[in-house]
């Protein structure tokens, strides 16, 4: 007789409800770490970098020793922290703005450092904290509060492909984007992710997981309708897949 | 005159533009004003407030902390900020959303069912300039007149269609506040 | 059969999970919760295969599943 | 010019680009993302370029390219942002190029808050970036203010080539007030020295926008020149109101947004028969000394009000050179001090001197 | 009856020789630029930005405006300067320090804007101009002041391949990389800075010429011996040839 | 321990190596390369971790990683790396890290020069970040002092939860002055703190490391607990040396490299029979200022000396509060004063007052 | 035939051009310059082809090369 | 004894090694001691120089600007520091590269041929160990073993090998300069 399968609030998140909108999927991917990382590792075993961006309060929520980053900073903290610690799992939680624009150099020399640490990366297109500005992985023909005519390539430039560019680089053990707008997204999701932290612990060295990711909120759209928007427009431009392994 | 005011709300009853509209309509009428919203990322989504302040001389602080009159449009807003109004003071909330009685006995307290008027107006989305006009009537500080002539001030002549439905829920907001 | 819980204090009626159930069970209340939000619930739980997929999708950790052994 | 409701942000925005201000680079971070949002929508409009940088660094460096073509730029951030830029801020003002730099100064340090603070006022003032540079430094304290500094900001830089910092708090920027927009017109200034494009025999020499003068006699003659030109903006381009200080007894010592709750702090103590009146810096670098300096000799004692652990302090006691005892008052972290709070501040400045 | 040729000091130099060490193929790629300037713009059609290395003093060189930017951010002066004055020729020339480690976010991000720019990249696999430290291009093994024991992936991380990297961006309408080392690589390389430059005078948008340079004194080689070492070492590891052209 | 002759920039390496610190990040730059070279070869032998960041500001964040871990940890840079680092310095300070970050000061503003200066003291002191923080800041003016200082800035970051600035510049970084290097044994110091790994019930709290407080109450109380902790630190650690002054009619005031110049130039004046003394900060923060102020209230007149244009004058003034007239003798640029120089400045004090 | 000339004081004697002559004209000299190198010059400039295949590899622009038209 | 000292020529000549080893011998009889490099970019491959100081008391200023000793390897060396030598003061230079005769009356020019000593012993390399026997029987400061020791304590004991063609040139230094 097997035992009964429970699925609840994992025990790597601690109680604190998520501040994000209604719909918002930080939280799935939230939820997704945390069972992974209970799945894999003791609760001191792991030690985890908040962003600047909407998961800046991440720290509240998963449950092990946390680190607040500085804006983009976050691959530098956990490098300092990984080599201090080099038994622990460090793992950073950042956004597009905080990864692909602020934090671009720290992201690219973590990973050809192939400093051994995973990073999940919230492709949300936009600045969700800041009310809504453009991301470097905006979409062109976005309006955003900062591209108001919608995005151009020649008047704001060209969406940044975070995985493919990295994927060049020798030192990432995985790169892979990924997107969370349907269960079965959702549970590829969390095998990447997975991986992602095995490698790790495996010694592999750096690894990457994209996920596409909503921001209802200031892509004035429902969360249903956001769901739709990552599946009809963002995966076109952000093919999902393993685009790195070693 | 230095009316000290606090509107607050859910973020999309439409509470920062009362005040804005208030601080307008003191404009117009040659006053010195002030908005001034509260900021952060807890506002996002969830609730929203500001502080106005319709002056005969230069505003001082314009972040209110001892309000003349303090607008509750929900029940977190209520709790937050009645003690927030002076001794004496005018706190006018939304009895369509808030059940509880207010605590205080020093301040005069005026429930205005300014939701459910609005959907009798057939307009939900008006329950904002019903609680105007009785702010208006309540206050004394604002002729019906003054607060379209804001409005349309602020929202330009494009949005001159809605005028009407706005004046009709401005005026009933000052006939339930009369009553 | 399993079992399905709502913690519904701490739902943001966002309706995910209302679109994920295969078998159309969950609906958002008319009521709003603490939280100002209409808060999911599951309309016949008899019905459910506790198959997760709404656990799955829900953003905020609301729903609990609990699936029996059968036995 | 007709009066409107302007929040501060925008109105900052608005009074640079009738200043003639053409490009802007910025990144954003609250409580200032309404400057950049304006200026992606009003840029486009009158032909001017708005870049979102990658980050603060790079949106300096990027004022540093266009502003050393001579053209009108700015930047605008706040406190961590301000933070990453000094290195930037540090090489504008040695390659001595104008332009408009607005922090809107949140709670520190660190991450901190994002509410109202004037806690970047030693920043701001004595240079948070390396070497000995100066940069004038504006306190507005009313958007009608705020509008009319951002103008004057571009005119103070252009005549000295200097960088200019318009130092605002999260209430400047977020609050509305009636505004009119002056009418104004750009002095004429001499951008000869400005990279454009230059050609052998085309009357000015080339141009080398530069901070590097590995030679340290040549860096040292470099260096005092610059010291020259802050001596005459400390000469020429201090501003101060002094309010109620006629027949003051006690002065408080106030700038920005806590200066106008002081100001009703004070108009309430008049009214308890306190002889108190207002000093406000406009400029809070230059400092306006004299004017302190004067008045200390004047007064019993001298309150400075901030929205900090005490920095501006530092200036008043250095202008009051002790002619009156100087007392703190001041909140952090976010909060503003109330009127309350001040009115009882300057009773028991009164009580005790 | 043909003109005579005639190789002489480009205009675009001025008369202040170089401050470089002897053998330093900083001062080919001086000439080679002077020279493509020379054959295609007028002296006041172009503005220069030179970086933080030992290319520090190239504002004394190039006979046109100069910039000299802070390290690293020479992309982002040139944007403010090309925004500013979009109808002259903006270019940059940079080291690997600048460009590849502090100077990356500026890098990527000017590339993915599109800006139109042209960037000049040496790539000597050290920081030349403060004494021999590792550079994000030193190759595995070689020992500099920073990696005293050589290089190694492990210790020190992986050699980034910029052009590689910058390859997979839209924004870039010009990517290659090319050397210096001998006569047939010197004239091939002109050729491609020459298209760099024809590519903004075009509005194609960003391009980046990435050159394999030699610092013999850092090195500890003879100018020959370092000539040898990029044929037999660096082409290896960085292929030459074009990554990118739109 | 044997006397042996080492570069300054070495001897602090190995300072720091013997005070247990076992991380470096850091990035070239002169004229202090010779503490990350030092480093990447001796923390490979000690079993530790340098780490060549990519720029300054991933250094310090690399610190603000392995700090928060409480292990000892270590950056080093000149003027302008140091401004790019002041985000990270005040999220150091916000966040409550103990570190330790070396200043060798070059000639400024932007690149400047590479030879020795002063002009990064209104930003090691003042903050050059955004927010109240402070920060220990130590100026050895001998390389013998440099290691001891180095040591005991680890001990006061570790004491206090602060990051702690060595503040030297190329003549102390580039000197080679016999050292012996100390006996030194850490204190022990409750590191609960520390993000090392928690699990539920292991008897700690779970580790936050964090400068954000986004309510401002909460941000208020944190600061004001700051506050308190460089009340603390003022009071306890305040370092400062007199030479010459029990007698003193006039008082020189200098630190670092300066001083020791400075004092030569006394002693030429006392030769003279000038009754000159010299006044040393050790910390620069924390001021001595009730050495300054006690010294004030019995000299005619005293003379800050400095490689910059004034800036730790301004504490001077503050400390002696107006009890003396305070005079000033500056070279900047990377120019070191010479002896002569300083004497002559004796003197005309000494006419003058 | 073709006209070779050496700006030998600001030779820096790294002989680039040394080894980069097809005809193995150029040597250093014994004498230092100015700048202390022992700068290069064309040993027969009777032979020298005007190829400027040292120009190519000069770092410091101090070899000019004429080509003349035959003529 | 307080002794401002000023070594001074092409990078590779061996003049910050010279200087190193003066402070060494200092501090190992028991001075007070500072050696100063001159450095920045323009060092490079260049010029070098550096300042020692070698005095009773704590040092004052690292950075010489008065020198009662300048040593000069080669002609620029010369040129740049005849004027930093005090009057009375010695100038000690390399004559086998300096064909100049200093120019100051007031103080006392030393021509030493150390290239060529060095090229006579076999090893040119050694020029600045024979300028280093002769600046100290010129000086009368230090002993050829104080100078040896310095040596050793400077290279450690890998290069014992050298020390018989170091100690050769220094004593070939001491005596050049004697006669
Ligand atoms: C140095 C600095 N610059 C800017 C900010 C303001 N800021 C906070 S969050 C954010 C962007 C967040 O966007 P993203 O990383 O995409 O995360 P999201 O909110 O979309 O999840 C910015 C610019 C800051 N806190 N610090
Ligand atoms: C902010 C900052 N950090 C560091 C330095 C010091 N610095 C000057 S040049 C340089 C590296 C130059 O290397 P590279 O870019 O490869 O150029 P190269 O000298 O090799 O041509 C560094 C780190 C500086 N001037 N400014
Ligand atoms: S703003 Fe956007 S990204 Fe941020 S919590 Fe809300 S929906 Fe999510
Ligand atoms: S467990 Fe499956 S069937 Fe049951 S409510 Fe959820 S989605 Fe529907
Ligand atoms: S997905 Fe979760 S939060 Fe959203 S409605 Fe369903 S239970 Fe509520
Ligand atoms: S140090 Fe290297 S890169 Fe710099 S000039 Fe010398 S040889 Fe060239
Ligand atoms: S031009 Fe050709 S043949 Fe003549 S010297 Fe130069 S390389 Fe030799
Ligand atoms: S290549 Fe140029 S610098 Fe080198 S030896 Fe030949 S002529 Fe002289
Ligand atoms: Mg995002
Ligand atoms: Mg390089």
């Amino acid at each position: 007789m097997a035992a009964p399968a429970i699925y609840g609030r994992p025990k790597f998140l601690t109680d604190a409800p998520f501040h994000y909108c209604p719909g918002c999927t930080h939280g799935i991917v939230h939820r997704l770490i945390a069972e992974v990382l209970g799945e894999k590792f003791e609760q001191d075993e792991v030690i985890g970098v908040a962003p600047v961006g909407c998961a800046v309060f991440a720290y509240n929520y998963f449950n092990c020793d946390m680190f607040e980053a500085a804006h983009g900073r976050a691959p530098a903290v956990a490098t300092g922290i990984k080599r201090a610690q080099p038994d622990k799992i460090v793992f950073t939680y950042q956004g597009d703005g905080d990864l692909a624009s602020i934090g671009m150099a720290e992201t690219v020399h973590a990973a050809a450092r192939g400093e051994n640490i995973t990073i999940i990366f919230i492709n949300n297109g936009i600045y969700g904290m800041t009310g809504g500005q453009m991301a470097p992985t905006t979409l062109i023909g976005e309006k955003t509060s900062t591209s108001p005519f919608g995005r151009t390539a020649a008047a704001n430039g060209n969406p940044i492909h975070v995985s493919e560019m990295l994927a060049t680089l020798n030192g990432p053990s995985l790169i892979a984007r990924v997107s969370v707008h349907d269960v079965k997204n959702v549970l590829n999701a969390k095998k990447l992710i997975a991986k992602a932290f095995q490698n790790q612990a495996d010694g592999k060295g750096f690894s990457l997981i994209e996920v596409l990711s909503t921001c209802p909120t200031n892509w004035g759209k429902s969360p249903l309708e956001a769901l739709q928007f990552v599946s009809e427009r963002m995966i076109p431009e952000y093919p999902l897949g393993t685009l790195k392994e070693v | 005159m230095n009316l000290q005011m606090i509107f607050a709300g859910f973020g999309g009853q439409g509470v920062l533009l009362m005040g804005q509209l208030i601080a307008y309509a003191g404009m117009l009428s040659g006053k010195e004003v002030s908005w001034m919203p509260a900021y952060g990322p807890e506002m996002r989504g969830g609730s929203a407030n500001c502080s106005v302040v319709v002056s005969d001389e230069p505003v001082g602080s314009p972040k209110v902390e001892d309000a003349d009159v303090v607008v509750a449009m929900n029940k977190p807003s209520m709790a937050a900020f009645e003690k927030s109004v002076v001794p004496g003071g005018l706190l006018i909330y939304n009895s369509s959303l808030i059940d509880d009685k207010p605590k205080r006995a020093d301040i005069r307290a005026v429930p205005v069912p300014v939701s459910e008027i609005s959907s009798e107006l057939g307009s939900p989305k008006v329950a904002n300039m019903v609680m105007l006009g009785a702010v208006a009537k309540l206050t004394g500080a604002f002729s019906a007149e003054e607060l379209v002539d804001a409005l349309r001030h602020k929202l330009g002549s494009a949005k001159e269609g809605m005028m009407q439905m706005n004046r009709e829920a401005i005026d009933r907001g000052m006939a339930v506040a009369e009553g | 059969m399993g079992k399905i819980e709502f913690d519904a204090d701490q739902c943001k009626g966002c309706g995910l999970c209302v679109a994920a159930c295969p078998r159309k069970l969950i609906q958002l209340s008319a009521h709003i919760n603490k939280k100002g939000y209409n808060a999911a619930y599951c309309t016949d739980i008899d019905k459910c295969t506790a198959c997760a997929m709404c656990y799955q999708m829900c953003p905020d950790c609301v729903i609990r599943v609990e699936r029996g052994t059968g036995a | 010019m007709n009066r409107q409701m302007m929040k501060g942000n925008e109105a900052i925005a608005e009074a640079a680009v009738q200043a003639g201000c053409r490009f802007f680079f910025g990144y954003p971070i609250t409580p200032q993302n309404e400057i950049p949002e304006y200026m992606s929508r009003r840029l486009v409009e009158v032909g001017g370029q708005f870049v979102q940088a990658e980050s603060e660094v790079a949106a300096i460096n990027m004022v540093y390219g266009a502003a050393g073509t001579g053209a009108r730029s700015m930047t605008s951030s706040s406190s961590p942002g301000i933070s990453l830029k000094q290195e930037g801020i540090s090489y504008i003002a040695g390659a001595e190029l104008p332009c408009v730099i607005v922090n809107i100064v949140r709670g520190g340090p660190g991450l901190g808050s994002i509410q109202p603070a004037q806690s970047d006022y030693y920043q701001a003032t004595r240079g948070g970036g390396h070497g000995d540079y100066r940069m004038p430094v504006y306190a507005p304290a009313s958007v009608q203010e705020a509008v009319e500094l951002t103008q004057r900001a571009f005119d103070v830089a252009d005549k000295y080539r200097t960088p200019v910092m318009i130092l605002g708090d999260g209430i400047i920027g977020q609050m509305m007030e009636p505004v009119t927009m002056p009418e104004y017109t750009a002095p004429a200034f001499d951008r000869s020295w400005a990279a454009t494009g230059w050609k052998e025999g085309c009357g000015r020499e080339r141009a080398v926008i530069n901070s590097l003068y590995i030679q340290p006699d040549v860096l040292e003659k470099h260096v005092n020149k610059l010291a020259r030109k802050y001596a005459a903006i400390s000469e020429n381009e201090t501003m101060v109101e002094e309010l109620y200080m006629d027949d003051a007894e006690y002065a408080v010592v106030a700038y920005g947004t806590t200066a106008r709750i002081a100001l009703t702090a004070v108009r309430r103590a008049r009214e308890d028969g306190v002889k108190v009146g207002l000093i406000r810096p406009v400029t809070v670098w230059p400092f306006p000394e004299k004017a302190i300096e004067d008045a200390a000799g004047r007064v019993k004692g001298m309150l400075a009000v901030e929205m900090s652990l005490g920095q501006m302090i530092d200036d008043v006691r250095l202008a009051a050179r002790d002619r009156c005892p100087v007392r703190f008052y001041g909140r952090t972290g976010g909060i503003v001090p109330g009127v309350r709070e001040i009115h009882a501040a300057i009773h028991a400045m009164k009580e005790e001197l």
